[in-house]
């Protein structure tokens, strides 16, 4: 598997972990059967993403890409954060195992999901600034 | 340093000292040809002969039935591909096996079944077990092979090898077993349990990898899988792996000189293990209790997931795993599990322990100590763990 | 004690200590399973993975182009058996070869013949050369694959491989090359000499037994031999033999270092045997002088038979070879020699010296000084050698 010493350093002291009870948004991607599930919670302050936490069921990659997601997301623009794509969660851990980019396509999901629950709540459409939120193409394997 | 628990042994074990031993003079001294006529060759012949007794020996075979393989994957190959082969042109096109066997067995099957065979895959039930009256029942007049494990790799259920081993004789049917797991765990004998053909594998018995055998009970004719010079009797080509097959003989002579006193040992402290992660709540023991390999140990939790707890085990140096090596590549989990009817959430969670003779009791008290809080981080941050908490209360 | 003469390395290699040394901590602390997360697994992969690009560099291939198997004949079998089920799909049922290929080769070929395949075996002449232009006039539109060694295992003789390579690209045909014989002795480049397959065995230079290697250019598919397990990305099952494998890469890596050095040396001494030998009168060397392998020499003695030869040599402490070791058990003579257009009665007479850079001037010495009474000693006793005189006077 050989991970990077980035995934194991975020793996072993995931940054963000946990929940934010009065949240503004939440996302939950992924599915237990495929054994991976990924949940975001968002604190939003005008349009500053000023807190933000996960919790996942996965693997090493999964908790990995999760921390790292929530920490390239926080402070920064909902804007800036709808940018983030799993390549630039994958590079900023030094790269995954190829069988592992499906995880690093999950934590930018879960990003996504969680601003489109926050727009949602506020009573605007989020499809036409999210887009859509795609099933994890590894997933259609089951 | 922290110290390391290898608790592994299912996958891999380490090279005994005394095989390693065994071994080294055929590397630079004895390291002649042995089909070469002159003094260095007949040397190195004498070694092969010698180890091909003892393996025989292991498993009340003759020696001329022992055929050396590169281990455990090319024996099973070998055999089924073999057989299928063999019997195909008598118009026995039905293979016989369990939905658990490793993939040595499964993917030898799958590739005769895109050449036209047949395969019924038995059910294996919640205890792991093959029912030997499922075997009775799912022969036919054009079945050419049954092929059961003597004990599975993951939750090490030992299979009714002797039971299964009498219908197939009875009914005139090959029997083929994988007893890659079982050497040196379970008596086997091949005569006694009418097992036409088995599979080995040094390395699991504190031998060297890379290399097996394949006893073949006299008589039974079957293509080579490797063709070209006249080693083996002919049957399996390549300049015999002398040093391999010395170490093989030296592990398993070891291995099998009194399996009643080191399972004893071995599975003290498995029990003990087993005692105590099942307090570890929402945990469960997969496979049946009685019927299992002595080292084996094979738990579930709810709400966490395989390989990260292999991970933050390793970091606390113990050394386990969750499937079978082989397919920790992949993302699906374990077909073992799922094909003793666990929900992929659940099979996604498993962990295998596996002690040999080499582990301790400090082993086990490592494990416990480290496991526990693990388990518990773990599901502190599993978004599935929370709900099944919620669903609970 | 007499000093022992190895002159067999045409056979197998004593293992060098280095390589030895390289593989001991993969038998007992580096034991884990290369497919396993934890340290002890992953620092396993390391050896396996550092190996594989020593392979890799010695032949100009890429890493994920290096296969492990269980040796030559493994790779022999898988890369011609493999290929010739994968292209059989698209109608292309021709295979051509030489006629003095190794067993692993002309016996994959025997059994692809028997499920239909039709192959040609292209002649060797009295030189043990394949002639390009025969390979090119053999090819048609059917032929599925061309395999031809690189150096004969037998008669030492280096085949036109680039010439023969260069054709195969041209005519799209895929093209296999044995060179087990030539890693080492011969500048290998995969793709300047448009080499599709490779097989090579550690054993042949120095490395130890039961490993090999099958060189599978980038993007070519076809079915395993070994199935099971991820290992070897998929395509050849079993866990990997480790120690075997770092072993193999440390083996190859020295014999490859410094090729023109290393055959210079190894030539200088064969050179000084065959000019000796050839003083024995009615004695011939077999296979081209010049497009010959640095340590190999192959000589016929009229009137005398091999293995009576070969007996008295090691009664002196030499050890050599009359065929190869793989066929001694059989009472045939050489397919090579006779290839090469020998009668059977001289055919029965050849003696195989094959120096390494183990050997010495002073092996040199003791192999001039031994012979030329030994065999006529043999001729004394022989009825043959009688008729023969008779016949010339
Ligand atoms: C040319 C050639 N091919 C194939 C082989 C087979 O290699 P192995 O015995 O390692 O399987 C040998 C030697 O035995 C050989 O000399
Ligand atoms: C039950 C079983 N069969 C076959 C094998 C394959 O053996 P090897 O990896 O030595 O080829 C293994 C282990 O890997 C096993 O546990
Ligand atoms: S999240 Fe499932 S494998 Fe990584
Ligand atoms: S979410 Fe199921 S495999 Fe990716």
């Amino acid at each position: 598997m050989a991970y990077s010493e980035k995934v194991m350093d975020h793996f072993s002291n995931p940054r963000n972990v946990g929940e934010i009870v009065d949240a503004d948004g939440v996302g939950e991607v992924g599915n237990p059967k495929c054994g991976d599930i990924m949940k975001m919670y968002i604190k939003v302050d005008g349009d500053v993403i000023t807190d933000v936490k996960f919790k996942t069921f996965g693997c090493g990659a999964a908790i990995a890409t999760s921390s790292m997601a929530t920490e390239l997301v926080k402070g920064k623009t909902i804007q800036e954060a709808l940018q983030l794509t799993n390549k630039a969660v994958m590079e900023a851990l030094d790269g995954l195992p190829p069988v592992k980019v499906h995880c690093s396509v999950l934590a930018e999901q879960a990003i996504k999901s969680a601003i489109s629950d926050y727009y949602t709540r506020k009573g605007i459409d989020p499809t036409p600034i999210v887009g859509p939120i795609e099933d994890c193409e590894a997933c259609h394997l089951h | 340093m922290t110290r390391i628990v290898y608790a592994d042994n299912a996958a891999t074990t380490s090279t005994a000292p005394s095989v390693v031993k065994a071994m080294l003079p055929y590397f630079t001294e004895l390291y002649g040809n042995p089909s070469s006529l002159y003094t260095v060759g007949q040397e190195a012949r004498e070694g092969v002969d010698h180890a091909r007794q003892q393996v025989a020996d292991a498993i009340g075979a003759l020696s001329s039935e022992i055929f050396f393989t590169s281990g455990g994957s090319e024996a099973d190959n070998w055999a089924i591909k073999g057989i299928a082969h063999a019997l195909a042109a008598k118009g026995k096109k039905h293979l016989i096996t369990s939905a658990f066997e490793h993939h040595a067995v499964l993917h030898s099957m799958e590739a005769l079944q895109k050449e036209g065979f047949e395969v019924t895959l038995l059910p294996v039930y919640e205890n792991g077990l093959v029912k030997p009256q499922d075997v009775a029942d799912a022969i036919r007049p054009d079945t050419a092979l049954v092929s059961i494990m003597y004990a599975n790799n993951e939750i090490g259920t030992i299979q009714p090898i002797p039971e299964i081993g009498a219908i197939c004789r009875e009914k005139g049917v090959l029997f083929h077993t994988d007893a890659v797991q079982a050497i040196g765990m379970v008596d086997i004998d091949v005569k006694a349990q009418n097992i036409d053909l088995l599979s080995l594998s040094g390395h699991k018995f504190h031998g060297p990898k890379g290399i097996g055998a394949l006893y073949c009970r006299r008589g039974l004719r079957f293509p080579n899988l490797i063709d070209g010079g006249a080693q083996e009797l002919n049957r399996r080509a390549g300049t015999e792996n002398v040093p391999g097959i010395v170490g093989l003989g030296a592990a398993i002579q070891e291995a099998t000189a009194d399996i009643p006193g080191r399972t004893a040992r071995i599975q003290a402290m498995r029990d003990r293990l087993i005692d105590g992660v099942l307090q570890i709540p929402r945990s469960r023991l997969n496979g049946d209790r009685q019927h299992r390999l002595a080292g084996n140990a094979n738990f579930c939790f709810e709400g966490i997931e395989g390989e990260s707890l292999l991970l933050m085990l390793d970091a606390k140096g113990i050394a386990a795993s969750s499937g079978s090596a082989c397919t920790s590549g992949s993302l699906d989990p374990s077909h073992v599990l799922l094909a003793i009817g666990l929900p992929h959430e659940i099979a996604h969670g498993s962990l295998r322990i596996s002690l040999s003779d080499v582990n301790t009791e400090e082993d086990v008290d490592a494990i416990l100590e480290a496991l526990p809080p693990i388990v518990e981080r773990l599901r502190a941050m599993s978004p599935l763990w929370e709900r099944i908490v919620q669903n609970q209360s």
